[in-house]
């Protein structure tokens, strides 16, 4: 296990490793320079800058400057903010993505699992059709459109919520809300599947021979069986999150991570762009470490075999 | 009792102000946006404040003398002005404030504002050392000002944050942190920075209460946040949790009946540079009957609808006056910005035989802001509608790639804009100088370039003279449709009708909030 | 049978249809059987001749696309068929428990094998969890697990095939049903294997004193196993009695071919039954065997046949038996074992 | 006897590991030697995991061996090397599945199934050949010429396993390596594959190995049967001889273990149980194959022959 | 015992004639296959048109391709560039449909307001949706942006099915090292958000069409590629493929008569998941301001339009977003329609 262990982290940093030499250089090939109006400023001016920023040593040497750097949590300086170092900027921001996206996640996946499980119990009836119903329409509705739609209807219309901004937990409601119906509508239609499924399965058969009620059946043997491949899921839904909070962030005003993110594509912002890509990076292929080594420890079957390929 | 309710909310004098981006430095030395400079107009104060209309208004500066060549200005200082951390506001501190902006090191992308004070152009170009700079305090609280030659809106300036003291003690207490937080920065305006941590989305402006002229600063507090969805920030204003929020085309075009509709006219011209490294934009033809196809009243009325309106040259309209005249009008060109597209056939027709071509492809390279998606799609189909072969192509990209670009030549048509830094012609005018590095479309006219000289040198001392010659050359670069105006930008806002005395400048700096209140 | 012993179980006329996409199947048709105290009783005959579907419905455990279109299932003197799903969440795994044929997927993989055991005690005798648990242990020993007081608290991917069918065992056994149906329960294993579960089987029915219906397509097991013996063929008993009289004197030409096709110790040519079973979507009308009859005569493709009498605890439904029929030899295995039989009655007579 | 008949397959200390120095390292064939001759059945039985899949598919060169020689007909099948050679010795060697329901590609029309050896060796000049010979091989496993251009899942798994080795009968094999053919057939139709492969041993004069783990069938179609566990090959002789005499204890727990159609016996049968522990290797005093009486073989150290042989004069004694 | 049996052999009296044997050629074919032989495609049709809600998103999807791609000759360039600024913003308008929302009204500060009237709109002239900011009809746009939508997904699913399936064959089989190194490649370039990948697209390439194209094909095809790796390593040892391989079937043959085949229910599953995401991520992208430039529009460029406005002109949010909702639960629905009718595990 802890061999397995090791080899997964050293996978992981020269996954990220790679990630970072990747985007650094294709980085480099953007036009544009650090400086809003730097055809006011003079040649001295510039090559005093470019010092202070390293951009006149060569490439190499600046991508070896930028390993180093990231190895210290140092991003570099961020180009929108003056003298705000990225590792800053990043760590005062991804507080309420995060909050957001953990709300959204458990909000998704809690009542998912719910609607998912009735579906399942109750499949081929209305109620199945209802919840099947219900989770395509959570799919298919961009979290955007949901976005605009709550924030006017619930929000400004009936004024149940706030509209925007972030303090207490009223604010988080309905961005949590836009966030989470996707991961929702995912997890109630894959714990449908994986219930069915399991309650097509023989131990289920036995269950029920062994004169369990139906509701004993599903909370002792069916639930806990299907929830655990649901674990897998949580990789993709972090990417789903990250990118959704994204616009989120933007439409509720949210001091947040992915709406900085979006800012510094569109203000050529490289340092942060970089910043927050190694995050990205690194946060999903922690998550996916994290996810296989819970499944490892939730799935008996898993925990005892150890490794495996 | 039954009077509490009105009488606190009258007496609560907090405005709920909108923004649309993140406030980045209060460095005044780095500011280079329009929040920035917003703010520090309000947080610290240099030697005048401008009031309605870019007046000038006493700030630190109680008396002001210049000498008879108007090349040196001294000016006495006010001995009531205190930084918020108890220091005294001396002259010293605008030295120090302006050799840190002027020295190549700091990286100032304002610096070239300090062009024509003594020896400010070496100093940037790293030719002279800072102290050198035409600035001298003579004991505490007299400032002598030195110029290399007549800035005729030199007093305007004073009215910049870029010209604003700082405080020596601050700078090197914080460091590189300096101007990175409201709590890394010391104030000397009507109110103090508060609760910025230098990325988050909200900041308030406080009453500052070791201001000197506190007595008359009637707001407690104004909260900023930001909202980049327009939307957004108008659901917030329809619920009373905004003051004030900007409008986008489409919900000031909605809106344009409101009261509460308030359109700032801005000095900034949008207009289309014409890449005149290229053979067939050097055809003056080409470039007029693109002008000319051009509805730009359509344009600013149907497709924009924020109350901008078509600019009627290059320098915006009401940014400066002689004599009671607006220079626009002054220097207007008949058909520099009209419609006519028989006439703009006709042209294109002489241009294509003069080049030898049947067809013109070329692109039109803008910002990817919401303007700029609506302005390419728009003079498309106009150009392509009614100028046969005609084949145009569109870029959006982020601004500063689009400057990047544009910096570079990468373009056939750009559309670039000029927001004036102050209330004078020649802020838009130097643009296009034969060597002026914005000149980015490299139209050269020996003419423009001796009459724009003569305006710095000969006639700088006579107004007139220099009007005039500032005149002439804008009509020359019209006439040559070296560049095309196409229209000036407004700013339209609703503003909660209990909100008064704001006063909104189209240059340098655009909100002053001293005199604000709320009735 | 001289001493009539306890009869806990009559099933009568029973027929169960499936709706397909396809159309109705007739899994069951007009099923018969009964099953007293304490005795096993075998079901035989290929797949999908009916054998799950029939034990299924003794535990009300039918797929939805099921429908019961006649007959009754009287436990003592209670009809199953007709009791609710509450009702008969009592007396599953309480009056009758069931083993199933895979062990590898019958138990779940996620729950201590202990909580799996102690699952219907808790449920059916109300003992807490500590006491639910200690019987669990007991039953663990009981059906062979060794080490049981450590193994208790493990998966059952911890287990081997035959361990874990001993666990499946214990579970059935442990509320000490009336009734054991076992599905199979040997099928997946190895020889070696299930050789060791049947003998388990055969030492709990002596100390629980269970009566057991036991299901399997493999003769053999049958021949160990049983006391009394059905035939199944497309979803009908073709033939019933003791199992002495079924291995030795077969009247149903099926259970002809079935006890050719098995190798014996000294067999040296196999005789196989050819073809395969008729659709059931689409039974044929007269003896569904006909088309696989080498004996077959006219009236097998018009007419089903009844039960004909061959003792008192032999029934075959085949029209060979009708007096009118023409006498045929069966397979010389057959004769070989009707030889068998005689001397077997001979042997009891004395 | 049995010297004067021709090897068609020598397996010489076939090893064969998986995952070899990792962890979870298996050996699931040990040091395995044995002979087919030409035209007969060899069976191998063993419970389930003793190695018996494994061992053919070393044979049939699905695996890489770890270790030892397989002779096919003299040559060495790890050492072929060219293209040419390795499709002719496919074209000899074939294989039937355990899995009726596994070994049809569910997506291939039967005509498909059964002529891809066909399509692979070239074997039909045209279209029409290729019919005629898919539908010959049909018939000749009892199923009908329009079965051809149905889809796998339509068959019953009797049917099935037909369909299995028309597909391998259809490159002329002289050697087939049926791996537990019957285990997942229905006992009415077991009898119908066996038969079959009969048949088609007698009028092919095919070479089995014949792979299962149920006694009683393996000795009614096996000419010589070769007793596994663990990877090891315990007990070789003919069938009659390992059925009837069994030497080794093992073989004897499992013949004990096959249930028989026949309560009487039945009634009387005692499970002979097994202790594996007795079987641990000693470096200094090595188990192998040691023939005991002619033609019948055991694994033990050299210590343990007499007593075996003494066993084998005992079974004499009493016949 | 007697009760429930049917004793009636005393009774029966049948003629002699019955109990003659059955003459050979009455026997019924043994070996006989009643039921009409199904192909797996035929069977799974079958199922499919059982669904009603996956015919029928069939049936939208079928009908949304036609008029998207069928509308190329009179929704092109040159059309799209025509504006008509005096036609802006003007409401959906039907003639002969009196109801508001459709008759050319739009609700202004709480009053239905004949918008066409206002900005004296020759009466003659209306657009069934309604117009933008430029004057453009907004259907058009909506039918164009649809097109544009079906080509991203398209071509995502063209990387799918040849880049994600050939690679996730060849790691799956190939196994061992080979494997391992493949798999890491996946794992770096999931590991990049698909939206950095976008922005370096823009600067590699031009921004627009090509590069939102090129993103999605160098993001959407590991998933793919992923589930046909661990289906493909399943299938490996599966007998038919290890009968093929005693037979002496080269792997690439291997590859396409037996893999191909037995993947086809994964790969058109996965095909229809990925072509919501990929019209999702196309339309995310046009709405933070980095897709598809004018004239061309999307969805997303339309929705992002329209949200803009969403107090004043619902309709131009509500257009698109109903389309690309339609055009959403169609694919899901045919998508899960497909599963069940595909999927092994739903059979039987
Ligand atoms: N849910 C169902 N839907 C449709 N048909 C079914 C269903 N369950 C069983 N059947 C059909 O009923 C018949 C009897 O099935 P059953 O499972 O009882 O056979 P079996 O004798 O137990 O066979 P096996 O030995 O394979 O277990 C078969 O033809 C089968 O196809
Ligand atoms: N590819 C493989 N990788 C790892 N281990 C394997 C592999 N194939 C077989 N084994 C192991 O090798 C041993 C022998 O397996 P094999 O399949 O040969 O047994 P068998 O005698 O055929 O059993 P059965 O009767 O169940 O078919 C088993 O323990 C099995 O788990
Ligand atoms: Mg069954
Ligand atoms: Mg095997």
């Amino acid at each position: 296990m802890r061999k397995y262990l090791l080899k997964r982290v050293f996978y992981m940093i020269l996954t990220l490793f790679l990630v970072a030499t990747i985007t650094f250089f294709l980085m480099k090939l953007m036009p544009g320079t650090p400086y809003s109006n730097q055809q006011k400023m003079t040649a001295q001016q510039i090559q005093i800058m470019n010092e202070q920023y390293g951009l006149n040593k060569p490439m190499w040497l600046q991508y070896l400057i930028y390993l180093g750097g990231m190895l210290h949590g140092d991003f570099g300086v961020s180009f929108q903010f003056s003298n705000q170092p990225v590792s800053y900027l990043i760590a005062s921001r991804i507080g309420a993505s995060a909050q957001l996206g953990f709300q959204a996640m458990i909000f998704g996946v809690v009542l998912g699992i719910i609607i998912g499980a009735v579906a399942a119990v109750h499949r081929n009836t209305w109620v199945d059709t209802l919840c099947t119903i219900l989770s395509i329409i959570g799919k298919s509705v961009p979290n955007f459109v949901l976005a605009v739609l709550l924030q006017f209807y619930i929000a400004l219309k009936l004024g149940w919520f706030p509209i925007a901004d972030w303090g207490g937990f009223s604010y988080t409601v309905l961005p949590t809300i836009a966030l989470g119906v996707g991961p929702l509508a995912e997890t109630a239609r894959f714990i449908r599947t994986g219930m069915v499924d399991v309650l097509n399965s023989d131990y289920i058969e036995l269950a029920k021979a062994k004169g369990l009620s139906r509701y004993g059946i599903v909370y002792h043997h069916a639930l806990r069986n299907s929830l655990i491949p649901l674990v897998t899921l949580i990789g993709p839904y972090t990417v789903a999150l990250m990118t959704g909070s994204m616009v989120i962030e933007n439409i509720f005003s949210i001091p947040g991570i992915g709406e900085q993110f979006v800012k510094s594509i569109l203000t050529n912002d490289y340092p942060t762009i970089m910043g927050v890509t190694m995050l990205f990076s690194a946060g999903l292929v922690a998550v996916i470490l994290i996810t296989d080594i819970i499944y490892g420890i939730i799935d008996p079957r898993i925990r005892l075999s150890g490794s495996g390929d | 009792a039954c009077g509490s309710k009105s009488a606190s909310s009258s007496s609560k004098q907090v405005l709920n102000w909108d923004e649309n981006a993140e406030l980045p430095t209060i460095d005044l030395s780095k500011a280079t946006d329009r929040v920035s400079f917003d703010t520090l107009n309000n947080t610290n104060e240099g030697l005048y404040r401008l009031g309605k209309d870019s007046k000038i208004e006493p700030g630190i500066a109680t008396k002001t003398t210049v000498s008879n060549n108007g090349m040196k200005y001294t000016f006495t200082l006010r001995k009531n002005a205190k930084w918020s951390n108890g220091d005294k506001v001396t002259a010293k501190d605008f030295v120090y404030s302006w050799q840190r902006t002027v020295k190549p090191s700091t990286g100032s992308q304002y610096a070239y504002l300090f062009s024509g004070i003594q020896n400010a152009d070496d100093i940037t170009a790293g030719k002279k050392d800072a102290s050198t700079l035409g600035v001298k305090a003579e004991g505490n609280y007299k400032l002598v000002v030195t110029l290399d030659k007549k800035l005729p809106y030199f007093k305007l300036l004073m009215g910049f944050p870029s010209f604003y003291p700082q405080s020596q003690k601050a700078v090197e207490k914080y460091g590189s942190k300096y101007g990175t937080a409201s709590k890394y920065m010391v104030y000397n305006g009507p109110y103090e920075l508060t609760k910025w941590t230098g990325t988050n989305l909200s900041w308030t402006l406080k009453k500052n209460n070791d201001y000197w002229d506190k007595k008359n600063v009637k707001l407690s507090a104004i909260n900023y946040k930001v909202n980049k969805s327009n939307t957004t920030a108008y659901n917030l204003y329809q619920s009373g949790k905004l003051d004030m929020t900007y409008l986008n085309a489409e919900q000031a075009k909605q809106m344009s009946n409101s009261k509460e509709l308030v359109t700032r006219r801005g000095s900034s011209t949008f207009y289309l540079e014409y890449n005149q490294t290229k053979k067939e934009f050097q055809n003056k033809k080409i470039r007029q009957a693109i002008s000319l196809v051009i509805d730009r009243k359509q344009y600013v009325n149907k497709v924009l609808g924020d109350g901008s309106t078509v600019a009627k040259g290059l320098v915006a309209s009401g940014l400066s006056k002689h004599n009671g005249k607006d220079f626009a009008d002054e220097a207007a060109v008949k058909d520099a910005t009209a419609t006519d597209t028989a006439k703009a056939k006709k042209l294109w027709n002489e241009g294509l035989k003069e080049l030898g071509v049947k067809e013109l492809s070329f692109s039109i390279l803008s910002d990817d802001t919401d303007a700029g998606n609506k302005t390419t799609p728009f003079l498309q189909s106009q150009i392509e509608e009614s100028l046969p072969g005609a084949k145009v192509s569109v870029t959006n990209v982020p601004f500063k790639t689009r400057l990047d670009r544009s910096e570079k030549g990468n373009f056939d048509v750009v559309v670039s804009a000029w927001g004036a830094d102050f209330a004078d012609p020649i802020s838009f005018l130097d643009l296009f100088t034969s060597d002026n590095s914005y000149n980015n479309g490299k139209w050269k006219n020996a003419e423009y370039d001796k009459l724009i000289e003569a305006s710095k040198t000969t006639d700088a001392g006579n107004a007139t003279k220099r009007w005039n010659d500032l005149v002439q050359a804008e009509k020359i670069l019209m006439q040559d449709q070296g560049i095309s105006p196409i229209y000036q930008q407004a700013q339209a806002t609703l503003v909660k009708s209990k909100v008064k005395g704001v006063i909104y400048n189209s240059s340098g700096a655009n909100y002053n909030f001293k005199d604000a209140y709320i009735k | 049978m001289g001493t009539m012993a306890e009869r806990i179980l009559d099933v009568k006329n029973l027929k169960i249809d499936f709706h397909t996409y396809a159309g109705a199947v007739k899994a069951i048709r007009d099923v018969s059987f009964h099953l007293d105290k304490g005795e096993t009783l075998a079901i035989v005959g290929e797949s999908g001749s009916g054998k799950s579907v029939t034990t299924k419905s003794l535990m009300g455990l039918l797929a939805n696309n099921a429908e019961v279109t006649g007959g009754s299932i009287m436990f003592h003197d209670q009809d199953i068929l007709k009791k609710s799903e509450k009702e008969m969440q009592n007396i599953r795994g309480k009056d009758i428990a069931m083993i199933f044929q895979d062990p590898m997927t019958s138990l779940d993989p996620t729950m201590r094998i202990g909580q799996q055991i102690a699952e219907p005690l808790i449920k059916h005798k109300h003992v807490d969890k500590k006491k639910a648990w200690s019987q669990a242990l007991e039953l663990m020993k009981l059906v062979g697990i060794t080490d049981a007081e450590e193994r208790i608290k493990n998966y059952p991917h911890q287990f081997s095939g035959g361990q874990r069918q001993r666990i499946v065992i214990a579970i059935a056994l442990v509320c000490y049903p009336e009734i054991l149906i076992a599905d199979e329960p040997t099928t997946a294993l190895d020889v070696t294997i299930q050789a060791q579960i049947l003998e388990l089987m055969k030492e709990l029915q002596e100390k629980i004193e269970t009566s057991i219906i036991f299901i399997t397509h493999d003769l053999g097991v049958v021949a160990g196993m049983a006391d009394r013996v059905a035939v199944m063929y497309a979803g009908q008993i073709v033939e019933y009695g003791t199992v002495d009289e079924i291995f030795f004197n077969p009247q149903h030409p099926y259970t002809w071919g079935l006890l050719n096709s098995m190798p014996t110790l000294s067999s040296t040519k196999l005789e196989a039954i050819p073809g395969t079973p008729p659709d059931l979507l689409d039974p044929p009308k007269g003896d569904p065997f006909v088309a696989r009859n080498p004996y077959a005569m006219k009236i097998d493709a018009e007419q089903r046949p009844p039960f004909f009498k061959v003792s008192e605890t032999h029934y075959a439904a085949t029209w060979l038996l009708h007096p009118d029929a023409p006498k045929v030899t069966p397979p010389d295995e057959i004769v070989r074992r009707r030889q068998t039989f005689k001397d077997i009655m001979a042997h009891k007579a004395i | 006897m049995s010297e004067k008949r021709k090897k068609i397959l020598e397996v010489k200390h076939l090893k064969q590991y998986f995952n070899v120095g990792k962890p979870d390292e298996v050996k699931a064939v040990d040091d395995v030697t044995f002979d087919v001759y030409e035209g007969e059945t060899f069976g191998l039985v063993g419970e389930s995991g003793s190695g018996k899949t494994t061992t053919g598919r070393s044979i049939i060169h699905l695996y890489e061996p770890t270790d030892g020689s397989i002779l096919f007909e003299g040559k060495d099948i790890s050492k072929l090397k060219t293209k040419a050679d390795f499709l002719s010795f496919r074209r000899e060697m074939q294989m039937i599945f355990q899995d009726p329901y596994a070994s049809l590609n569910p997506r291939m029309k039967i005509k498909d199934i059964v002529a891809e050896g066909i399509d692979i060796h070239h074997l039909a000049k045209d279209d029409a050949e290729r019919s005629k010979m898919v539908e010959d091989l049909l018939e000749t496993v009892g199923l009908n010429r329009d079965h051809s251009s149905r889809y796998p899942h339509e068959f019953s798994g009797g049917q099935r396993q037909r369909i299995g080795i028309a597909r391998a009968l259809a490159v002329k094999p002289k050697f087939i390596i049926a791996d537990e053919p019957i285990s997942a057939l229905d006992v009415s139709i077991q009898a119908q594959v066996v038969n079959l492969l009969k048949d088609l041993q007698r009028e092919h004069g095919l070479t089995y190995l014949f792979i299962a783990h149920d006694l009683s069938m393996v000795k009614y179609i096996s000419d010589r049967i070769g007793v596994m566990h663990y990877g090891k090959l315990l007990e070789v002789g003919t069938a009659d001889e390992v059925y009837a005499h069994p030497l080794h204890d093992y073989t004897a727990s499992l013949i004990s273990a096959v249930p028989v159609p026949d309560p009487e016996y039945e009634r009387n049968r005692k499970q002979i149980p097994y202790d594996a522990s007795i079987e641990q290797d000693h470096p200094d005093n090595p188990r192998k194959l040691r023939e005991i009486v002619p033609g019948h073989f055991v694994r033990c150290t050299e210590d343990e022959v007499a007593g075996y042989r003494k066993k084998a004069e005992a079974y004499k004694q009493k016949a | 015992m007697e009760v429930g049996i049917k004793q009636m052999e005393e009774k029966i009296k049948l003629s002699p004639e019955s109990f003659e044997a059955l003459p050979k050629a009455e026997e019924l074919d043994n070996e006989k296959i009643a039921a009409p032989s199904l192909t797996f495609v035929q069977d799974a049709w079958r199922r499919l048109k059982m669904n009603k809600g996956a015919l029928i998103s069939l049936f939208v999807i079928i009908l949304m391709m036609v008029v998207a791609f069928g509308s190329t000759p009179f929704i092109n360039h040159d059309s799209l560039v025509k504006s008509a600024p005096q036609y802006a913003n003007l409401p959906a308008k039907i003639p002969g449909v009196p109801i508001n929302g459709f008759n050319g009204k739009l609700k202004v500060s709480g009053e239905w307001v004949d918008e066409y009237k206002q900005n004296n709109v020759p009466s003659n002239k209306y657009f069934v949706l309604g117009t933008d900011y430029l004057g453009h009809s907004l259907a058009q746009r909506i039918i164009y942006g649809t097109k544009i939508s079906l080509i991203v997904a398209l071509v995502a699913t063209f990387f799918d099915l040849t880049l994600g399936v050939a690679y996730g064959i060849t790691s799956g089989w190939r196994g061992g090292r080979v494997d391992n190194i493949m798999q890491r490649i996946i794992e770096v370039i999931s590991s990049i958000p698909s939206l950095v990948i976008v922005v370096l697209m823009l600067v590699v390439l031009k921004p627009g069409m090509t590069s939102i194209i090129a993103a999605i094909a160098i993001s959407s095809w590991t998933t793919m590629a992923r589930m046909i790796r661990a289906e493909t390593l399943q299938l490996k040892s599966q007998e038919y493929v290890l009968a093929a391989r005693t037979l002496g079937e080269t792997p690439w043959k291997i590859a396409w008569k037996h893999l191909v085949p037995n993947l086809s229910s994964i790969i058109i599953i996965q095909t229809m998941y990925t072509i919501p995401t990929a019209i999702f991520f196309e339309a995310f992208l046009s709405f933070i301001g980095i897709g598809i430039s004018s004239p061309q529009t999307s969805l997303g460029v339309l929705l992002n339009d329209g949200q803009k406005n969403f107090q004043f002109l619902p309709y131009q949010m509500w257009y698109p977003a109903i389309v690309l909702c339609i055009l959403m639960i169609a694919f899901n629905l045919l998508g899960d329609g497909l599963r069940d009718a595909f999927d092994p595990k739903t059979r039987r």
